[in-house]
């Protein structure tokens, strides 16, 4: 994958050849917004750019119960970390690959599965380049009635070349992705004015979420979030078998039992807690180790919220009231 | 000032302890599963789970599987299962004998976690039904309601689900054979398998889903096949019953959502 | 998640009715660690946990586990010979630097005396370059005292003041909660001094409150938290506080900077 | 034990849920008393919306209870008029037809088939014929792969819904489930012959009495009887009665005063299949070759989903909910079974009545029992009592449905 911001493209692919082209990749694509493709015959062929699907890229590669090693219980000894079979991603749309990297900062290095997952993988994204990241081996750009291809990595040039007949050469273009952060938070200022309203929102924000606007306290807004990779591990031996692995399964910090120790003390009891947390997390603690917040702006917190809570609402909420005294 | 001579706090010649060496365990681990009234159903889940772990432990008592009760001696019973709810003074009398010959007693399924389905009919109802359903003349088998077992005996662990999932029996019998003590259900929702699943949300379609406030240990089949879940499996820890309610209300009406919820939960105040 | 290090059970003992003593000698050698730090100890196909280094010294190292849970209760049940797995050292550790040439008061409880049995063999090891060195040391019961065999030579180079929750039997010690113990450390120039508190989440604020009563400045208070942790790197948010995360940044904070940073921690 | 200063000898048999034989040797007769406590599951649905009614109906047996599930369904689509889909029915069918291999199997080979080869338990199947306990764990596992494919979980189904289903299994799901049964298809055969040659000719009585099943086991057809009678399900309640006896939290099936019997040795006869010989214990041959039928007709049934395409607009069809009384039959593994709903006009059921194949079989039990004891004089007291649990298991009798 390519760091840069600026691409050169000139092979484009109808939109109409989509479901032919889906059907010769191999191995067969994984297509996050297949619900959209259904049935593949016919035109209409289109990315929602903002929300395309109900699981965000994450599932790919910090899976729930995916497993960081695999053991030999018997004797006590780690296995070597095995091959993960190759997949193609097909349809990522961009703010997922903005997410992807942010993610692929926090996991490449500390994460030998995760990092195996990345490598076998090839991410196909599409719709707005404008907004997309770098994590990218394939881009398809919505050009209206076709899509431009843009290349990010030799894994993407490879595709290219093995469909060639999907592509028909047009002029060569100059494109940009987006070098800032799409996302936008509907406050004035930048994140880091974003980091210190959080900070310094007063309590009554967070307890009006949990009192006025119903939340559930159900971890929907973290499962369906790109960027909430907090996880739980766990040890999974099936019964009789002689190896087992250790897993890695979604947690939500919207949980009670997230800050649980043993003896029963839970640290963030109170739902309250938990929501400041949720948004803690994203807007200031990472904005204080990144730079950037743990979000992309895909809504997909608020598209799946059962009680609709809207994050840029209760953002706007926290800016306005600083904690009193 | 390094004081030798007066010991600050009390003093005293320290043997290490507890025995050196754990007796080592010639015999496997006798486990046993019996059940009162109830469907079976989640016995019938348990047939994969001892296959599995036979190797392990012996099964020594079983009624579904075996005529004749196995003489065990005086050994006690390492792990027994129960399934379904006491009804009678026999079945009363039935457990208190059964506790005290059992290292560790596990409720196995709703109805011994909470009586279960059969519990939705309480005294009074009983009363009403059982002339709408029996003649006038007959006296019924049962004195009670369908109990959760912990009304009538100490209950060590709880294996909620209706039925209960082999994958999570499993796990259970798996670490208490070890040596671990087990997980503790019930840390998350419904909602995180089902969301980990990429189903669409049912509540937001209007439909009375209980995935919020549902363990998820059983990994959501119910919304992953379109279907509400009813909470089967236990209520989730910490789980915002006063916001299910609200929540339910707006799509139920505030009598309907209160039995919607009772099916197979209790709410946060142990209540059903 | 990197895996573990496999790791040999030189020793096991049980040292009370619920804490096992682990000698371990992992196959690699781990990097060098500071008392305070901790690492993840865990047991294939039952789990992981974090836990303090007991010890102090290169490569064997000694772990205390108090059983309370799934995996702490399995490795309760260790023997001489198993194997267990070992991830770390991870977090900052006491400053030891820092602390050179001043008297130390450490305040621990229940199980948190572990890592002041590491610090207490530094000590042993670099003992001129401390002043007094005070431990206050509070168990549920007398048999709740770990380390009790030792206590006659720690007391060659330092003070050890114990005291248990509740009157028991055969006790004639103290009796009442940690901090109270603080009334008999004697520090001629406590603005100059340190303190160090490992132990239950309740003894944080009286003991915070006996310290700077008795003089000590917040920014040498240091506190050692306790959290759920599961990745020991930062990664899985379990343990953090605010925009700390208690196993890269801590586990040890000094009362200033909770004051500042993180004002609910406590 | 016998029971002091009586001469009535109580035994416990070991079947589906709590029940024993009391049994009077000195004067011939006995007893089948059920002791379940009282679950109460036709008062429990009223007040009940529909679609919460067919969620809690299954919980009254785990060993059948798609039968229930179905039933249900049924009922309440009777009531209010709805009919689903051809794809929605043939998946329903293959899910019973599942069912009822799943629990002649788990019958056969856990409760009745050691009685005839000798053993104690299935552990001692284990020991004494591990091919044969092999082949039930396949026939298990395949038959639980099934349900699980098409109702979402192995025991109580979630994909069920009045009007059809909230999902489909995909056509690769189905293809797997077509594979799956064409591979154990031997070893269904292999049950079947077990079974056929562990009871062999054993004969212990005979005993004519009337066989009851539907000509449908899905249920769109009239009621038949091996006198030659027919009647329409719904008219249940005209053709059979329930009686409460005082020692029995269920309640006993009985037409024209007499008992009769349901289940798989009466839907033989009544196909045509099997001849009337009086002889019950045979019912565990009929339960072995039903085995066969039923994996076959599961495969039919996928193999008919899977040609109309499984498609998701016919997966369900919509409707209203009326006020309306409405019966739902369908055969069970141990026969006939009856759902009959009473709803309001909002869809919220008023009245119930649940008649399980069990309660019908069992004044038929105790007739047969007070067979045995009579045409087998010269047998010890201990052969008789053991004749009786085995005729009592022959039945395959699930007492948590006749209790529910
Ligand atoms: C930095 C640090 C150092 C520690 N040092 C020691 C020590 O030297 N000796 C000792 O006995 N204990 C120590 N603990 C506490 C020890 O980690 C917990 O007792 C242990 O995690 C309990 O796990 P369990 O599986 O036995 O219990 P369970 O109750 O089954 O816990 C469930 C899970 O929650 C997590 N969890 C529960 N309690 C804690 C906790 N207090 N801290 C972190 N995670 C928790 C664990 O990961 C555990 O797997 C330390 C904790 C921390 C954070
Ligand atoms: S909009 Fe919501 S779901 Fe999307 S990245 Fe931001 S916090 Fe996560
Ligand atoms: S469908 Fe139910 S379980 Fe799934 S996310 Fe929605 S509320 Fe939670
Ligand atoms: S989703 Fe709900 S109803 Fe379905 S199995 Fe899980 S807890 Fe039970």
């Amino acid at each position: 994958m390519e760091a840069k911001t600026s691409f050169k493209a000139s092979l484009r692919v109808s939109k109409r050849d989509i479901p032919a082209l889906l059907g010769v990749l191999k191995p067969a694509p994984l297509v996050p917004a297949k619900e959209r493709f259904l049935p593949y015959e016919g035109a209409k062929v289109d990315f929602d750019e903002n929300l395309t699907t109900n699981s965000p890229v994450k599932t790919e590669f910090m899976p729930d119960g995916g497993a960081s090693f695999r053991f030999d219980f018997a004797k006590k000894r780690v296995l070597p970390q095995g091959k993960e079979p190759a997949k193609i991603i097909f349809g990522v749309n961009p703010l997922d690959i903005r997410a992807l990297d942010i993610l692929d900062g926090i996991f490449l290095a500390k994460f030998p599965a995760y990092a195996a997952r990345r490598k076998a993988a090839t991410v196909v994204g599409a719709g707005d380049f404008g907004k997309s990241g770098a994590s990218f081996d394939l881009f398809l750009h919505d050009e209206g009635l076709d899509y431009l291809a843009i290349a990010g990595s030799e894994k993407g040039r490879a595709l290219l070349s093995r469909h060639k007949k999907f592509f028909r050469k047009g002029e060569e273009k100059t494109v940009q992705r987006g070098e800032k952060p799409a996302w936008d938070p509907t406050l004035k200022g930048d994140m880091e004015d974003l980091r210190k309203a959080v900070k310094n929102a007063d309590p009554s924000v967070w307890e009006k979420v949990a009192t006025e606007q119903l939340c559930l306290g159900c971890g929907i807004c973290s499962y369906v979030c790109p960027l909430c990779y907090c996880f739980e591990v766990e040890d999974g031996v099936p019964p009789g078998a002689k190896a087992g692995a250790r897993c890695s399964r979604w947690d939500s910090c919207m949980l009670a039992s997230f800050t649980e120790v043993a003896g029963g003390h839970v640290f963030q009891n109170a739902l309250p807690l938990r929501i400041r947390n949720w948004y803690y997390h994203k807007f200031a603690r990472a904005t204080s180790e990144r730079g950037t917040p743990d979000c992309v702006g895909c809504n997909r917190c608020f598209h799946f919220c059962p009680v609709a809570i809207n994050f840029r609402e209760v953002l706007k909420n926290a800016a306005a009231n600083p904690r009193k005294g | 000032m390094p004081s030798k001579k007066k010991p600050l706090g009390r003093r005293r010649a320290r043997p290490t302890a507890a025995p050196k060496k754990a007796p080592v365990q010639k015999s496997k681990p006798l486990v046993a599963i019996y059940d009162l009234t109830d469907c079976e159903g989640c016995e019938l889940a348990f047939v994969p789970v001892v296959e599995a772990v036979a190797k392990t432990c012996e099964i020594v008592e079983w009624r579904l599987t075996q005529e004749k009760r196995m003489d065990i001696g005086d050994r006690k019973i390492d792990v027994a299962f129960v399934e379904g709810s006491p009804m009678s003074a026999e079945d009363r009398e039935f457990l208190g004998k059964l506790r005290e010959r059992t290292k560790v007693l596990v409720a196995l399924g709703a109805c011994a976690c909470i009586g279960g389905v059969p519990a939705l009919a309480g005294t009074a109802e009983r009363e009403k039904f059982m002339s709408l359903v029996y003649s006038p003349e007959y006296k019924p088998k049962s004195d009670t309601p369908a109990l959760p077992l912990d009304t009538v005996v100490k209950v060590d662990y709880y294996l909620h689900g209706c039925p209960v999932l082999p994958e999570m029996a499993a796990r259970f019998l798996e670490q208490v054979l070890v040596g671990k003590a087990p997980d503790k259900f019930g840390g998350y929702p419904v909602c995180l398998p089902c969301k980990a699943a990429g189903n669409p949300c049912l509540l937001i379609q209007g439909n009375p889903c209980l995935g919020p406030v549902s363990a998820g240990n059983c990994g959501a089949p119910c919304p992953t096949f379109g279907k509400v879940c009813y909470g089967c499996t236990g209520a989730v820890k910490g789980g915002n019953f006063t916001q299910m309610r609200h929540k339910l209300a707006e799509i139920l009406g505030e009598e309907m959502a209160e039995a919607h919820l009772r099916i197979f939960l209790k709410d946060e105040k142990g209540k059903r | 998640m990197l895996p573990p290090i496999r790791a040999r059970v030189e020793d096991a003992r049980r040292i009370s009715p619920d804490v096992i003593h682990l000698t371990l000698s992992p196959e690699r050698r781990i990097s060098d660690w500071k008392p305070g730090q901790f690492l993840m100890l865990s047991a294939l196909g039952v789990g992981e946990i974090p836990v303090g280094f007991a010890s102090y010294g290169k490569k064997e190292f000694d772990v205390s586990v108090r059983s309370v849970g799934g995996v702490s209760t399995f490795l309760f049940g260790a023997k001489r010979g198993d194997h267990v797995g070992v991830r770390g050292p991870f977090g900052n550790g006491f400053d030891v630097g820092a602390l050179a040439g001043r008297d130390i008061v450490l305040v621990t409880g229940g199980c948190g005396i572990p890592p002041f049995r590491s610090f207490i063999h530094y000590l042993r090891l670099h003992r001129k370059e401390f002043g007094k060195v005070f431990l206050i040391y509070g168990a549920r019961s007398p048999a709740d005292l770990l380390f009790q065999a030792e206590f006659p030579d720690w007391e060659q180079f330092m003070h050890v003041l114990t005291t248990i929750d509740k009157p028991a039997e055969g006790w004639t010690g103290c009796v009442g909660f940690a901090h109270t113990r603080l009334a008999d450390v004697r520090i001629d120039k406590p603005a100059e001094a340190a303190a160090i508190l490992c132990g239950p989440p309740m003894m944080y604020k009286p003991a915070v409150a006996a310290l700077l009563a008795m003089g000590l400045p917040a920014e040498r208070i240091l506190l050692s938290f306790e959290r759920r942790m599961r990745c020991g790197v930062g990664v899985c948010q379990h343990c953090a506080i605010d925009e700390k995360y208690p196993c890269t940044d801590g586990p040890v904070f000094s009362y200033k900077a909770v004051l500042e940073e993180m004002p609910d921690a406590l | 034990m016998n029971m002091a200063g009586s001469n009535i000898d109580r035994f416990v048999t070991k079947i589906e849920g709590h029940g024993h034989i009391e049994a009077d040797f000195s004067s011939s007769s006995v007893k089948l008393s059920i002791d379940e406590g009282e679950r109460l599951f036709e008062g429990i649905v009223v007040g009940k919306r529909y679609e919460d009614v067919h969620f809690i109906t299954p919980r009254i047996c785990g060993v059948c209870p798609t039968a229930h599930n179905i039933a249900s369904i049924r009922g309440i689509e009777a009531a209010f008029g709805v009919k689903p889909t051809e794809t929605a029915i043939a998946l329903r069918k293959a899910m019973l037809a599942a069912q009822i291999v799943q629990s002649h199997t788990l019958h056969l080979f856990f409760l009745s088939l050691p009685d005839y080869l000798g053993i104690d338990s299935a552990t001692g199947l284990a020991a004494k014929n591990p091919k044969l306990l092999k082949v039930a764990l396949s026939l298990k596992n395949a038959s639980d792969a099934l349900l699980k494919a098409i109702g979402g979980r192995q025991v109580h189904p979630t994909t069920t819904i009045v009007g059809g289903f909230t999902r489909f299994p995909t056509q690769k799901e189905v293809e797997a489930s077509l594979k799956l049964i064409a591979r154990t298809m031997k070893d269904a055969e292999a049950a079947r012959d077990a079974c056929a040659k562990a009871v062999g000719d054993f004969a212990p009585f005979h005993r004519e009495t009337e066989y009851l099943s539907l000509d449908d086991y899905y249920g769109d057809s009239d009621v038949l009887t091996s006198k030659g009678e027919e009647f329409n399900p719904s008219d249940y309640d005209k053709n059979i009665s329930e009686a409460v006896k005082l020692y029995s939290s269920a309640k006993y099936g009985t037409r024209h005063e007499h008992g009769f019997l349901v289940g798989a040795m009466a839907r033989q006869i009544n196909a045509g299949r099997r001849k009337q010989t009086g002889n019950t214990f045979e019912n565990n041959v009929a339960q072995g070759e039903e085995i066969v039928e039923f994996l076959a007709e599961a495969q039919r049934n996928l193999e008919k989903a899977a040609s109309l395409g499984l498609k998701r607009d016919e997966l369900a069809v919509e409707f209203e909910p009326k006020e309306g009384v409405g019966v739902g039959a369908l055969e069970a593994p141990r026969g006939t079974l009856y759902h009959k709903f009473w709803f309001d006009s909002e869809g919220f059921c008023t009245k119930a009545d649940i008649i399980t194949p069990t309660a019908q079989n069992l004044t038929n039990i105790e007739e047969d029992a007070n067979a045995i004891l009579a045409q087998n004089k010269d047998k010890s007291q201990a052969e008789l009592q053991r004749l009786l649990e085995m005729l009592v298991r022959a039945y395959d009798p699930c007492i948590t449905c006749s209790v529910h």
